[in-house]
């Protein structure tokens, strides 16, 4: 661990040093940035693999006496490794990115802001005691605001990075606050002892919870404290986005976990429930704001906000089950949701990757402009297309295996609970159906207006594939896609023994069924359910030979133009992105709040317009109704305080001159 | 004659050198000297103390215990690079003929001249020296604000000498009260008005009186610290002051008033228990923070902004006092160090950015300096990283001792106050550095096209200052630390 | 090694008997809409010469179209081939019940739709997007009373694997709990929303602006189509045998025998005859609904889902 | 005796104040200012009578030569210099003021009576005198808008500070007594100095003009 985040401190300097040459800087950054990541991650595949924790020490601030230390237990390992599976390909990726898509004078601050970056999220998963751990979570949270500000000339991206600063301090306000509320409980520093749950009691335990629950959850995005994200994700450069939207977001994620779900003692029910409702609501708003997204980066980024409350509804029921003291529910309710976080890292980082690549060959990032790219580019979009099936839950891809899981444990939570609180468990079932299946139809409306059909503009049309170096990581991802979708067993199998460090949790004993399959077993029946994608993987090939046999006729196919009504087939013909999600748009109005105006521009009659311009933008809920108010008000506040100093020298001795009275007349005690 | 004395004499001669003329290069030369011969002499009498001795002077008129060698060591080097700074910042004037023979005079005259005033305060043990000291501190800066001798330095002038006599006779009343309060028990002479004295006298001093004087001698010297309701003066005169006295002002000054308020927080804590001192230290300091972030919100002017990021620093520190116990104190001494070594860095780039843009208003400056002047920008940004207490800078580190130092305090409102407060100051600031740094260059056709940056020596004074900064938050040579230790047995331990 | 004979063996012969099956049920449903308008109707094999001339045809595909188009009724195809394999139909048991429950059911099918979707926006054409889009929306929303409907079963049988449930079932012997028929109902409507019927959607109808499902496969002809076509006549037949298997098992052959095989058969031909009656009557009796109709209908559905879980389980 | 005296002089101190609190023409506060110094003078000399202590004598002398006449003529030097019509215009209409420095009075008073009965049960006489005309002081600089008068007022504060050091502690350490006086004449007169920059530069010592520097 030492050494990988020595490997950070010189790669910093190096990158810092070689600022000059941009080339040379690129390749120090990102070359050491994975030679950490490489060695972190054997770290946290070692500590994994021995269920022992790794503990030491980085630095001790003999000022204020301060010790960083870390210690590396198997959920920070996990965490770990995440990041780590995403950074490399993130890194590597850059390599062929930067050179084009970041101006050669700021390659030196990008690639040494990246590298704080992750070291500072490695030291946040690793930290040991509460210093430390605010340390490295504000480093995390200036480095990436710098990333996010890197285009600092456009405003949007000036203003994206100022909103999460700020945000992210609110945030951080509250961890700050509750982090020394504990150690002024317990008289103590180190999160073994923090976080041991008998710190507080009473009250006070639930004061402590929204102040976390508030703290991560900015970080984490979750609806209603996600007005950040969609602005920073896509801000950055793609493959900072890729590495922000899969592994950032996770940085939330582990806190809640950490603290919320296991560091409070046994999580109240209603904790449990807060984690199902807010998971809920992001899963489902996400999805549908990602739904009529144009800006693909901007989808990708509300489709994070998604995943993340798929995740919280996964870990809502394992707190709810911990609650009703059911140690093997939890456990595999807390699986789901940490298996997503992997899978959700994998497939999300590819699509940011795909997505780099085509703005960048594109210049632009609206679907509307793209089209016709599957020809141009090839392998983005194949690899595109398994990120949008793995995002879409779709069998044989990971995204299906966690949220099997999570389905499991879902009715298993019903299926083990008594009184009104179980009817929430299939009702969170059925919404996760709900977003799965909206997320299907974002993914298929993404893949399909930006990679099929004409293209949309002459831009699209001039797409170049990406550099091999941009495409490797794709192809690795993609892959991993499919392997973990393939071998879900492996995977679930790793996370019982991470789940066997958390307190409360009884993974089962003998994991059955091997690395290809999982299985869910409920108290008191055997073998609720299973699932084995590699058996299905067999019919599927062979109805795919019965297909292609059958329809052999098909393979010396016509072409043909496309009827287009007896017109002519042109990309302004086709159907567009916001036709697409029109319907969904229609239905779910209530939560859109869509607004459209349509002006006819017609010079003789109103009958024979010349133009016709339609302009439909949805209403950005949260930012009109909490946000903008509330930034208002503490402006008007704080304009309303100039009066203190309106220059006047009688004014400033008359504060004086009170404040000697006051005092007088309090030392006189009273009059 | 003892270290110390000399300590004094060589500002005070480098002041009359100075003050009377001489070719440039002489004067700078005989500044820089004269004030790292301070520095080193400095360093040298906090040696002696380190090193077990007591060094006093003039019937312990003069004595330096652990907190006067702190801020002693603090201000002499305050001193020294303010004063390498403000020959640099002078050249650039001159260069642009701006200087006229007064200023010159005024300037390598009272830069020394103040630094000595602020080295007395920071060693007196007798609280009649004391005062004068902070007087003449007050009558030296008077001239800085009116350097420039615009419509606007008259104004914060007078303000700034009205607010800070009154705030001097409000001292000069707590003082006398607190002598008399210990009447009978002080002895007869000059030595009567000492510090040590009255601390042995203070458990028998007369309670009322003595809360009475303490109470003026806080709102007093406060108010030259710059604790709310009393800072009014500090926008303005900061605003007006060139940088490098900004720099002694809002450090040295700043440190030496803090260290009058100690004193006397010492001897009410040790005569009344630290409650009630500390208790207004607290209130004081908080209302300085709630202050001071409305203005950083919708501040207009750089140098301004920076007034109230002092106020706000101040305020933090008292409220460290404040909160007491052993971690508190040392939290908030930490703070003082780190403030002092961070904040010129601060200062100097900001006024560089003023200097080339021959104003220190946003909007005529305008946005993105950094496509025009990044070295300062670049430094300007990263000083109100480390200002606004974020790490990996040591303030980061003093901030959060001081939090806990509250809520083990169980000051839980209080510190969620502070808290809150301290985000949206790092709102205000992040905002405030951003609209100035970031963005699109300036048009080319714009007329008010600033100076080229130059790498001369202001330039290299803020460089090394900002390295020395960052270098310090990492580590603290032992000795420095060793003070901080003492320093906090002074303010805590009685001893 | 001789029950990887026999699932290979159960798994083959059952696909292949519900894909020949498949175009007859479309064509019983054509005939009784038929008779019940006083038509004459199609002859009974009609669907098998359609699919042979289909797949004899030449097949014409677009210039703008890439692999993506052709990929689209394949893996469509072989998905609705791979969901067959996860539901029993004669005997009590899937055929490859060990690769999981209704889970991966819904799964397989949402795979298949994706892949259909997708290439329906590959020609460019107006009616592929809207085709895709409207199918897509319909099926998000169906998609939670589904899961819900399917649940409530699960539940009552303590398994979520259709193998392990149908046996359930069977020991429990037929089941009159009134959540059954709440469940029943809603599916049905879901039956009806998946498989493009009406009052959701027209298979019959050739107005563009109407279709729904037509709309997305408007571009296909020749193998292509065809695939299409047996495709979703198998998927409509697999939709209806899980109803059948959820409410009511009865008659399903428990152990291997001539005997009960043939019960089974009739048993189950008979059953799914049923709902194709209802189904007809549904689709004879109602007027297509407008598609923004279709969310209450689906709300509908949800609703009694969820009522049947609270009434089974509180 | 002493102690009435005391009270006397004390009294009679608070009455300038109030007088300069009553009235408008310039130069009489100035005088004003001076009469009050004298009796500050008298009352240190007082106290060095009864309490033997002669480098108090010195102290009386100080304050006469410097506050009683020094800083005033300085002062009118100043007015004249500049020549300006020598009417005050308060904030507050007198009625106002006096009603208000009554209070303030009150205030102090009623601190005073925290105190311990001095040696020769003055001194919380002096005290209150003090600390009223401390506030009254500083209540003058408020409403005030000329550059002399609020620097008259400041002095009455420092007067007041003074009454407390002689009347109450029977005299200050000398040196650092002397060092304070020293540093007021200094304060004076850069005061004196701003001033004439002042009215050189805006034509008018009414600080209340200088208001430009907000927020």
């Amino acid at each position: 661990m030492n050494i990988a985040l020595v490997v950070r401190l010189v790669t910093i300097l190096a990158a810092a040093a070689t600022a000059r040459r941009a080339t040379t800087c690129r390749w120090a950054a990102l070359g050491g940035s994975m030679f950490a990541s490489a060695v972190t991650l054997t770290v946290a595949v070692q500590v994994i693999a021995s269920g022992h924790a790794i503990d030491g020490v980085l630095l001790r601030h003999a000022a204020s006496g301060i010790v960083l230390g870390y210690s590396v237990t198997p959920l920070s390992a996990w965490f770990l490794m995440v990041l780590e599976l995403i950074a490399i390909p993130v890194a590597f990726y850059s390599t062929g990115y930067f050179a084009h898509a970041v101006s050669a004078s700021r390659t030196a601050v990008v690639g040494t802001a990246l590298n704080v970056l992750l070291g500072a999220l490695e030291i946040v998963f690793a930290a040991d005691a509460l210093i430390v751990f605010l340390f490295a979570w504000e480093l995390m949270t200036l480095s990436t605001a710098v990333l996010v500000a890197t285009d600092h000339q456009e405003r949007a991206s000036r203003r994206a990075a100022y909103l999460y600063l700020v945000m992210s301090h609110v945030g951080t306000g509250c961890l700050v606050a509750g982090f020394l509320i504990l150690s002024a409980a317990t008289g103590s520093q180190s999160f073994a002892i923090l976080l041991s749950g008998h710190a507080v009691s009473g009250p006070a335990r639930h004061a402590l919870f929204a102040l976390f629950f508030l703290g991560f959850g900015v970080k984490a995005g979750v609806i209603p404290l996600h007005v950040w994200l969609p602005e920073a994700h896509p801000a950055a450069p793609s493959s900072i986005s890729a590495l922000m939207s899969a592994v950032l977001v996770t940085a939330g994620i582990y806190g809640l976990v950490r603290v919320c779900a296991f560091g409070l003692g046994v999580p109240d029910v209603r904790w449990g429930l807060t984690f199902m409702f807010v998971g809920t609501v992001s899963a489902i708003l996400g999805v549908l704001y990602a739904l009529t997204q144009i800006d693909i980066k901007r989808l990708l980024a509300y489709s994070t906000i998604e995943n993340v409350g798929i995740i919280m509804l996964g870990l809502g029921a394992g707190m709810v089950a911990l609650a009703h003291g059911q140690g093997a529910l939890a456990a595999m309710a807390v699986a789901a949701s940490l298996m997503h976080v992997l899978n959700h890292a994998v497939f999300k980082g590819l699509l940011f990757l795909g997505a780099g690549g085509v703005v960048m060959a594109t210049g632009t990032r609206q679907i509307e402009q793209m089209g016709g790219l599957l020809r141009l580019m090839p392998w983005t979009g194949l690899c595109f297309l398994a990120g949008a099936m793995a995002i879409s839950g779709l069998p044989l891809l990971n995204g299906f295996a966690s949220e099997w899981v999570t389905f499991q444990a879902l009715l298993l939570g019903f299926a083990s609970t008594r009184g009104l609180v179980r009817l929430v468990f299939p009702l969170g079932g059925a919404m996760l159906a709900l977003t799965t299946a909206l997320a299907a139809a974002c993914f298929v409306r993404a893949f399909g207006i930006s990679f099929l059909a004409l293209p949309r503009s002459p831009e699209a049309a001039g797409a170049r594939e990406s550099h091999a170096a941009m495409l490797g990581p794709q192809a690795a991802l993609a892959a991993l896609c499919v392997v973990l979708g393939l071998f879900p067993g492996a995977v679930l199998r790793t996370l019982w023994d991470v789940t066997k460090s958390l307190p409360g949790l009884q993974p089962p004993v003998e994991p059955s069924w091997g690395a290809m399959g999982m299985a869910a077993r409920g108290s008191g029946m055997d073998a609720f359910d299973h699932v084995v994608p590699v058996f299905m993987a067999v019919p599927m090939l062979g109805g795919l030979a019965l297909a292609v046999w059958a329809a052999q006729r098909a393979t010396a196919a016509r072409r043909a133009p496309t009827w287009a009504c007896g017109g002519e087939l042109t990309a302004r013909t086709e159907y567009t992105a916001t036709a697409f999600s029109k319907p969904l748009m229609l239905i779910f109005r209530g939560v859109y709040r869509p607004t459209r105006n349509v002006e006819t521009l017609a010079d003789v009659s109103p009958y024979f317009p010349q133009e016709v311009r339609f302009r439909s933008q949805i209403e950005p809920t949260f930012e009109r109704y909490i946000y903008r108010p509330l930034g208002r008000g503490v402006l008007r506040a704080a304009d309303g305080m100039k009066v203190l100093q309106a220059g006047s020298l009688h004014a400033y001795l008359s504060y004086v001159l009170i404040v000697g009275v006051l005092i007088l007349i309090w030392l006189g005690g009273g009059m | 004659m003892p270290l110390l004395v000399w300590t004094l004499v060589f500002p005070l001669v480098t002041a009359g050198i100075g003050g009377i003329g001489g070719p440039r290069a002489l004067r700078e030369s005989i500044m820089i000297g004269g004030l790292t011969v301070t520095f080193a002499l400095s360093l040298a009498v906090a040696g002696q103390f380190l090193a077990g001795a007591t060094p006093a002077a003039f019937g312990d008129a003069l004595r330096v215990d652990g907190l006067s060698a702190l801020v002693l060591v603090l201000c002499a080097f305050v001193g020294l690079i303010s004063g390498i700074y403000g020959v640099g910042y002078l050249r650039r004037n001159e260069d642009r003929g701006l200087i006229t023979m007064r200023m010159r005079r005024e300037f390598f005259g009272l830069m020394p001249a103040f630094v000595f005033a602020i080295l007395l305060v920071s060693m007196s043990n007798n609280l009649g020296i004391l005062w004068i000291a902070v007087e003449l501190t007050t009558l030296a800066s008077v001239f800085f604000v009116t350097f420039h001798d615009r419509d606007t330095s008259l104004e914060a002038a007078w303000k700034f000498l009205m607010l800070g006599s009154l705030g001097l006779a409000f001292a000069l009343l707590g003082t006398v009260l607190l002598f008399a309060s210990g009447q009978g028990h002080l002895g007869e002479g000059v030595g009567a008005l000492n510090w040590t004295r009255l601390m042995q006298a203070a458990p028998i001093m007369h309670p009322f009186t003595l809360r009475l004087g303490v109470v003026f001698a806080l709102i007093g010297y406060g108010t030259k610290a710059g604790l709310a309701p009393m800072h009014t003066w500090k926008p303005d005169a900061y605003g007006e002051a060139p940088s490098p006295a900004g720099v002694l002002m809002a450090v040295g000054m700043l440190n030496a008033a803090l260290y009058c308020v100690l004193r006397i927080h010492i001897i009410s804590s040790a005569a009344l228990g630290p409650a009630f001192s500390g208790g207004l230290l607290l209130t004081l300091g908080l209302l300085s923070v709630l202050v001071a972030t409305p203005f950083i919100l919708i501040q207009w002017n750089l140098k301004r902004l920076l007034a109230y990021s002092s106020i706000e620093h101040v305020g933090i520190m008292a409220i460290g006092f404040g909160f007491g116990a052993k971690t508190g104190v040392f939290g908030a001494l930490l703070h003082m160090t780190y403030h002092t070594l961070a904040k010129p860095v601060s200062f100097f780039s900001a006024g560089t950015l003023a200097q080339l843009h021959s104003s220190s208003n946003f909007d005529r400056i305008g946005n993105g300096t950094f496509t025009r002047a990044p070295i300062a920008s670049g430094l300007f940004v990263l000083s109100a990283v480390m200002i606004t207490g974020s790490p990996p800078f040591g303030l980061f580190f003093s901030e959060m001792t001081i939090l806990r130092a509250g809520f083990v305090g169980s000051h839980v409102a209080a510190t969620s106050t502070f808290l809150a407060a301290l985000i949206v100051l790092f709102c205000g600031f992040a905002y405030q550095v951003g609209r100035l740094v970031l963005g699109p260059p300036r048009d080319p056709a714009d007329r008010r096209v600033p100076q080229p940056e130059r790498f001369d020596l202001g330039t290299w004074t803020s460089i090394v200052a900002a390295a020395i900064a960052m270098v310090s938050a990492f580590y603290l040579p032992g000795p420095l630390l060793a003070l901080i230790r003492a320093a906090t047995d002074v303010v805590w331990g009685g001893a | 090694m001789t029950d990887v004979v026999w699932t290979a063996g159960l798994t083959i012969l059952q696909t292949v008997g519900l894909l020949a099956v498949a175009p007859l049920l479309k064509t019983v449903i054509k005939k009784m809409k038929a008779r019940l308008q006083n038509r004459q109707g199609p002859p009974f094999l009609q669907g098998y010469s359609d699919l042979t001339k289909l797949l004899r045809k030449e097949s014409v595909r677009s210039e703008t179209a890439s692999w993506v188009y052709v990929a689209g009724p394949r893996v469509y195809f072989a998905a609705a081939i791979a969901a067959t394999t996860l539901v029993p139909v004669l005997i009590a048991a899937a055929p490859l019940e060990a690769a999981g429950g209704i889970l991966l059911l819904v799964g397989t099918l949402a795979l298949g739709r994706f892949a259909l979707a997708t290439a329906a926006l590959d020609t460019g054409s107006p009616f592929g997007g809207m085709g895709a889009s409207r199918d897509m929306t319909i099926a998000a929303l169906a998609e939670p009373a589904l899961m819900l409907g399917l649940f409530t079963s699960a539940l009552a049988a303590g398994s979520m694997n259709l193998g392990v449930l149908v046996r359930g079932l069977l020991q429990q012997g037929p089941s009159l709990h009134p959540s059954d028929f709440l469940a029943l109902a809603g599916l049905f409507v879901i039956l009806i929303a998946e498989t493009g019927r009406i009052p959701v959607d027209n298979p019959a109808t050739h107005l563009e602006l109407t279709m729904i499902h037509e709309a997305m496969v408007l571009e296909y002809a020749g193998p292509d189509l065809a695939l299409v076509e047996w495709a979703s006549a198998l998927k409509e037949l697999l939709y209806m045998t899980l109803l059948v298997d959820l409410f009511l098992p009865a008659g399903m052959a428990t152990h291997v025998t001539a005997g009960a095989i043939v019960v089974a058969a009739l048993a189950w031909a008979g059953k799914v005859l049923l709902l194709a009656v209802a189904v007809t009557v549904a689709e004879s009796t109602n007027a297509k609904l407008r598609l923004f109709r279709v969310p209450e209908l689906v709300s509908i559905s949800l609703g009694l889902a969820f009522l049947a879980l609270a009434i089974r389980f509180l | 005796m002493t102690a009435n005296l005391l009270v006397l002089c004390a009294a009679g101190m608070l009455v300038t104040a109030y007088l300069m609190v009553g009235q408008k023409a310039l130069f009489t506060t100035i005088r004003l200012y001076g009469v009050q110094s004298a009796l500050l003078a008298v009352v240190a000399a007082t106290n060095a009578f009864s309490e033997g202590r002669s480098e108090l004598f010195v102290t009386a002398a100080l304050t006469v030569t410097l506050k009683g006449l020094l800083i005033p003529w300085f002062l009118m030097k100043v007015i004249d210099r500049i020549g300006i019509h020598r009417e005050i215009e308060p904030f507050l209409n007198v009625p106002a003021s006096l009603l208000v420095c009554l209070g303030l009075t009150v205030v102090g008073y009623r601190v005073s009576t925290g105190f311990p009965e001095g040696a020769r049960g003055a001194s919380h006489h002096v005290i209150g005198v003090a600390l009223s005309m401390l506030l009254i002081g500083l209540f003058l600089m408020v409403t005030r808008k000329k550059a002399i008068t609020q620097i008259l007022a400041l002095l009455t504060v420092e007067n007041a500070v003074f009454l407390v050091a002689v009347g109450v502690t029977s005299g200050m350490p000398f040196i650092v007594e002397f060092g304070i006086s020293f540093d007021v004449i200094l304060a004076v007169l850069v005061l004196g100095i701003l001033v004439q920059r002042i009215v050189g530069r805006f034509e008018s010592m009414d600080v209340s003009r200088l208001s430009k520097l907000k927020g």
